[in-house]
């Protein structure tokens, strides 16, 4: 029953222009392939490690594929050609690949039906470890039990991996259900994943597929001593989405932030090129049981919460469809939200009531992912305290689902440990005081709540409506969301987009996506 | 400001010997300050924040924000490294050991150590109006969960209530016979709980009670190091609870 | 409409039981007079000024009659032989005391209508400047407007008037709406009340005609200044309840603690003592408009405020009736409560939101005044900011009248200035951001809100029932309040109370009461 | 601990040269500071705490509470008295003098004094991604209520965005004929913004273009001082809006 009585049939049309719009985005992707979505597949056959000036193997081969052009029939065939003609072993071919020996260009082709037969056995293993990772997880949330209220989830962002694990198990102890390992500025214009542990990085810790074990293996071992899992967050988001995807999927990660849009709002990446990578990468999560979490709470840091609240409903509307395009149950769409409003206005708390709890009942199933205040966040840390104290009651209340935790010193420095501390504290007391708040409560008909959700939807509705009239990409041009205009032939990574051939091959794709439509 | 980007070339191992603050990485000195300086809030006010930050040993003062609480007076908060350290190790303190049990773990042990009830008066005493604390210790319902000791089976317990004059409590404690004196301090302005404990003491020596009985302090601002100072068997501060006290006190007296 | 859905009936029964148990403790009260009630009389006839070992003149008076045994007769009757004897005026009697040329005990008791017409240019000249103080209040609450939301109540404890004033200043231009200065420690044990502007104090600043004045004449300015009235607030409470309430009237205060009950749990003073005291204070009080604060949130720091909420109640039941006998409108009636539920109860800011709101919806007109966190509160200064947080959202959405805020360090000294700024800027903060939360939102019926009011009112009406059945005198005997017992001939004060003779008059309480009467 | 009762015998008037934090009475040198030690929370780690306290030049320290925020790790709040002092008088910054006027005052100045339109170029340089502060001085909607200039009826503003070269910035005054660049810096880590400012000037400096232009910088940790000292003409940091900084242009275009 909706608290909001927001209306049925408004929520289906806007759902219904939001698939209108996924779709005609898919059509572009489904007929496109990018340097990262190949590199993916090699990372998904088993080819891993980086040559003497630390290029990553997956990313010579897929150079020399788009250097001579023939990148647009995909790596696979090439791969599997090298395999059938040199009768060697995918490690074999790594090592001529690093010893300089092998050059893909010189082996032809192969049908599909040859290709799929031939890399057969390196796409079971992988997708057998990504099952056995979800089992896994699956059965550690049964051992332990899964926890009813909000996860809360904290950052960790010291730029050295052992570092990261002192903080990340010290949080964990301290009640955090969800660790978060933040990645170092920059890292997602790079078209390349670094290698092996790190220790140095800037305002984070980079993404590697080293780094994710280590951190992996030390909440393991604190989640067994405290009897709950411990849920570990990286960002796929950047020129490397699949790339990250699956290395999150071999290291059971648990959540992966995905989103293109953010990567063409807020670090400039080329539309066409995101799109095509958040697809792959959305199919990896999918298949391993990993939440996504998407970025609209982003939008309400450049743009007004109050004036602009319909543009994150009308986003989390098309990243909905996206997902469910990558055959992503509704149980890991972790679609992202804030609250951003200044707390200077009055009725501020109503509208983001409202907000979030309208989120809440337009995506039911959805784990959403609440963001808190940030922008507003001063150096004044004892009203800071106050605001992240209002946060969490929206949270609670209004029962989302991924509860990232404010930092008293969000406007001064990545969190201390004690900040991490102060946080959980915050959260934890209002979750217990205040715990079955919003169920107590319901609101007045016509109420400045109710009126808000409605408003905030009609005007979605309106919004999504131009976007299917114009698409996403025209959308995009106009800066639509968050006031920022993205011309759709700019932007960082658009030289790594490629038109498929029609021999393109995508053996791992095809088979991820065979298992889940089972699964659906 | 902002995520730490700067290269942490400290040495970061942990030694005790130079113990320093921890921020996020083990020897950053972080420290957090805040203060009100009588001046208004303006560029210069903020440059005098940060000198005397520098005097306190907090390098690279980072003013994080200043706050106009009135007309000519500006709230500082700070961050930065603090120089300072202290050794650890060189750090002595009179620390009580005590292995606590659960309530039926001391029912059974004074059924087994003793042939009668054990019998505790208690008080908040001088002048110190404060109940809960003896409360939470000795009332039926206790406090935060853990039941005071007049539900302990094999304990006889009597709470006096606020402002017992030490003389009051002594003579109560001789005419029921206990076993144990607990006594309650709140109010430590002037160190009024100071000179009322040591009272306490001397009234007990000059007439040659001190042996008779287990004599606890407690409140707030109670340490052990400062009981055993001041004369007495054990010091509780907060968030201790009637099975702290009385493990320790059924173990005294059977030593005795 | 009640949003907690509590029985009228009920509300009345409980009403009922306060009406009788108020009506027999008055038969005590009509019958006693004490000492410092005869002071009052003094004082509100002009008797001021100490001698010159700081004795109070209307002590040294009262004594002259309490040590022949005359009191019984009142110091009324007394002073009006001398004026008519010795045709002198008050001033000059005053003069004579002063240098010990006069005994009040060699004049005989005059017939009660001839003390009246004595006296009665004394007393006109009294209550005209009360009645004046009065009016001004009411003019420049016109002037400025009366503000809508709760009041923002904050303390001042220096120890020196002069100190306090900086601070009081500081405060009202951060927000404050109302001051009060805290009376040193122990003050109200003492049976005089000390003379001049001091700068020593524990823990507070001497209550002092002088001390009053200063500050009264600073918030004045600084009202002027913001072009708001502040509001200045002290304690009557203690042994010289209606002494400082004659003091608060004729130096504008506008409000005063005051509650009998108060002084008989938490200082131990004689019951019957102080419940004829607390009379005549709270006429005065009526008369002055000035708005009582009684003290119920007390019980709460002694007793579970989730087990003993309904005492909470039923005090304020009878509080009321103590208040309507005094002649007193419900809107100076400042009944107290607070909210101080342990932060690890599950789901306890719903106990306090009911029972605020309880409060609210019983006593629709009272000024309710509503205290803060202080028994839960620790060294932890940031989590302190989140339990005020807390205690303000409740006070908002409940529409409180009287705001006392709450400080971040509340367990570790008296209000720095920063502090108070802080407790402003908190409340301030949420006052603005959930202003109207408290009208946008209905509770389940048969919820957990719900059904906790409904509890609480029916079990204050069990002891509301008990109390009448065996007397407020027998059921302090029990410790029936904050678990505390206290003998009704013992305590403080009580060789202070005297059974009144037939002769006995009290001229300016008799005119008082006439004048409340005509207004009601 | 609790309502202060102790007898205040310290110098109470104010004193510029020696001033001192003040907590609720002149010079009582009240501060708070807290911080973590990567130690157990015992009584060890509390006196470690306030030795710490004492080396920063706390006297008094009190630990009001001691957290075990995990294991081995515990955070301290202390209160106490500060005894290091600093002389107000002697603290020289350089503030701007900047009569503030309001949007329509600051158009009929315009008219009264220029022939044409100001033009303003502004953008968050270098590598720097944040917007929202440049947004806030120039955007038609403007922030916290204050239009921004591009509302100004006789201001022309060009707003580049985010991450824009030194070198397209001045491209684009010099093809607009700017009279006034506007520069955000947000990201101040390793002082990459101190860097990215130099170069600008050097930038102008070399092409003989630094007096064509009224150069502005602004961002959360910029102030005039360190604009000034950078070469700037102006530096504007938090809590600043388009009147500030156009009532500063205008009047320093005048004066050229
Ligand atoms: C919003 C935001 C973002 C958004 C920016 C979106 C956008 N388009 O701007 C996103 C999410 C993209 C983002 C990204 C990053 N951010 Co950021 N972000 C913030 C946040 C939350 C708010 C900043 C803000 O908008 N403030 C509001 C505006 C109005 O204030 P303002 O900028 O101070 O502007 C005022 C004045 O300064 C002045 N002013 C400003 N400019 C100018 C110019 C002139 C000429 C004049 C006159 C005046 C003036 O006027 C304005 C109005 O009064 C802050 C945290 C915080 N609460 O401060 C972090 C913060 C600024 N970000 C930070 C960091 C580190 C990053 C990242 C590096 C994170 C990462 N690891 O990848 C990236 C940066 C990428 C890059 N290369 O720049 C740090 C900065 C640390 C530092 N000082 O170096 C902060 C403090 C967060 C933190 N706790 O660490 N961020
Ligand atoms: C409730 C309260 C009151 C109530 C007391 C009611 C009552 N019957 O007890 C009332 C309102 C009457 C009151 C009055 C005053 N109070 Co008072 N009060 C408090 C308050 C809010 C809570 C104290 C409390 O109950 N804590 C809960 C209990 C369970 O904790 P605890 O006492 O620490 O007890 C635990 C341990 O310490 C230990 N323990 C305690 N005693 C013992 C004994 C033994 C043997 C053992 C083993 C263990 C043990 O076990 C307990 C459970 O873990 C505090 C502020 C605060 N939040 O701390 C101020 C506070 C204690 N009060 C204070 C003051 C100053 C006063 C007054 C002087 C105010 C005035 N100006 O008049 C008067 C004192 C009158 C007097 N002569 O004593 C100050 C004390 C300052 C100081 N350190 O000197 C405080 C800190 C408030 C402040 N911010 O200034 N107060
Ligand atoms: C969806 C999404 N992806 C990625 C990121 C972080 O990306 P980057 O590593 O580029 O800072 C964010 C940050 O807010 C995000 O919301
Ligand atoms: C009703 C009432 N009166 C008086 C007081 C203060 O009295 P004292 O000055 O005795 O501390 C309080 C304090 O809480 C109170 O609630």
């Amino acid at each position: 029953m909706s608290k909001l009585k927001l209306s049925k049939d408004k929520i289906n049309e806007a759902r219904n222009y939001a698939t209108d719009i996924a779709m005609q985005t898919q059509e572009f992707i489904d007929v496109h392939t990018t340097v990262t979505v190949e590199r993916t597949i090699c990372r998904l056959l088993g080819i891993d490690g980086v040559d003497e000036v630390e290029v990553p193997l997956p990313n010579i081969i897929v150079s020399q594929l788009q250097d001579s052009g023939n990148l647009k029939h995909g790596v696979a065939t090439y791969i599997a050609s090298v395999i059938k003609n040199e009768k060697i072993s995918i490690d074999d071919l790594a090592s001529r690949i690093m010893s300089n020996n092998l050059d893909l260009n010189e082996y032809a082709p192969l049908r599909k039906d040859e290709v799929i037969k031939i890399l057969q056995p390196y796409i079971t293993e992988s997708l057998f470890k990504i099952k056995q990772n979800r089992i896994f997880r699956e059965n550690q949330q049964l051992k332990y039990g899964r926890k009813s209220g909000p996860l809360l989830y904290v950052i960790v962002a010291t730029g050295n991996i052992y570092e990261d694990v002192v903080q990340a198990k010290a949080a964990a102890r301290a009640g955090a259900d969800v660790i978060a390992v933040i990645r170092t500025t920059g890292q997602s214009l790079l078209d390349f994943v670094p290698y092996g542990p790190t220790t140095e990085g800037f305002g984070g810790t980079y993404a590697t597929q080293a780094n994710f074990k280590i951190m992996r293996e030390e909440l393991d071992a604190v989640g067994d001593q405290l009897e709950r899992y411990i849920m570990l967050v990286n960002y796929a988001s950047g020129l490397c989405m699949p790339e990250i995807a699956a290395m999150g999927a071999l290291e059971r990660l648990d959540m992966m932030l995905n989103d293109s849009l953010y990567g063409i709002l807020f670090r400039d990446i080329n539309m066409k090129r995101t799109f095509v990578d958040q697809y792959f990468s959305r199919v990896i999560n999918a298949y391993s049981g990993i939440i996504i979490n998407t970025g609209e709470d982003n939008y309400l840091t450049t743009s007004d919460a109050v004036t602009e609240a319909h543009t994150v409903l009308a986003s989390q509307f098309i990243n909905e469809q996206f997902a469910h395009k990558a055959f992503m149950k509704e149980e890991l769409q972790g679609l992202g939200h804030a609250f951003e409003i200044d707390p200077t206005v009055e009725n501020g708390f109503l509208y983001e009531y409202s907000q979030a709890l309208m989120a809440r009942e337009i995506f039911p199933n959805a784990p959403l992912k609440y963001m808190p205040p940030t922008k507003h966040m001063t150096g004044n840390i004892f009203k800071g305290q106050v605001q992240n104290a209002l946060f969490n009651m929206v949270t609670t209340a209004t029962n989302q689902s991924i509860h990232l935790l404010g930092m008293l010193t969000e406007a001064v420095h990545t969190p201390f440990m004690s900040d991490r501390y102060l946080a959980i504290e915050n959260a934890r007391y209002i979750n217990t005081t205040m715990k079955d708040f919003g169920n107590e409560i319901e609101f007045k008909k016509d109420g400045i709540i109710v009126n808000r959700a409605k408003q905030v939807l009609d005007d979605s509705i309106t919004l999504l409506e131009e976007i299917t009239n114009i698409g996403v990409f025209e959308s995009l041009e106009r800066g639509i969301f968050a006031g920022i205009k993205r011309p759709r032939n700019s932007g960082k990574g658009l030289s790594g987009v490629f038109k498929k051939s029609e021999h393109y091959i995508n053996p791992v794709l095809d088979q991820m996506i065979e298992e889940l439509k089972e699964e659906l | 400001m902002g995520y730490d980007m700067s290269s942490k070339t400290f040495n970061k191992e942990l030694d005790l010997k130079k113990l320093k603050p921890y921020g996020d990485t083990m020897n950053d000195g972080k420290v957090q300050v805040s203060f009100t300086l009588p001046v208004s809030n303006d560029e210069q006010a903020i440059e005098a924040a940060k000198e005397l930050a520098k005097k306190m040993g907090v390098e690279n003062p980072l003013v994080a924000e200043s706050i106009a609480i009135d007309e000519t007076f500006t709230m500082f908060i700070i961050y930065g490294n603090l120089v300072h350290t202290v050794n650890y190790d060189d750090i002595e303190v009179i620390a009580l050991e005590n292995d606590v049990l659960s309530k039926y773990e001391i029912e059974d042990y004074i059924d087994e150590n003793f042939t009668k009830n054990i019998v505790v008066v208690g008080a908040s005493t001088g002048t110190d109006a404060h109940t809960v604390g003896i409360d939470a210790i000795m009332n039926m319902k206790g406090f935060a969960g853990h039941y005071g000791i007049e539900r302990y089976r094999n304990i006889d317990a009597y709470n006096m209530g606020s402002s017992v004059e030490n003389e009051e409590m002594i003579k109560k404690a001789l005419e029921v016979n206990a076993d144990v004196l607990l006594i309650s301090q709140t109010v430590t302005q002037k160190d009024v709980h100071i000179k009322n404990l040591v009272n306490m003491i001397e009234l007990l020596e000059i007439e040659g009670l001190r042996d008779r009985f287990i004599i606890i302090v407690g409140g707030p601002r109670i340490n052990h190091e400062l009981a055993k100072e001041l004369g007495f068997d054990a010091g509780f501060g907060p968030k201790k609870y009637a099975e702290d006290v009385a493990s320790f006190f059924i173990k005294a007296l059977k030593k005795d």
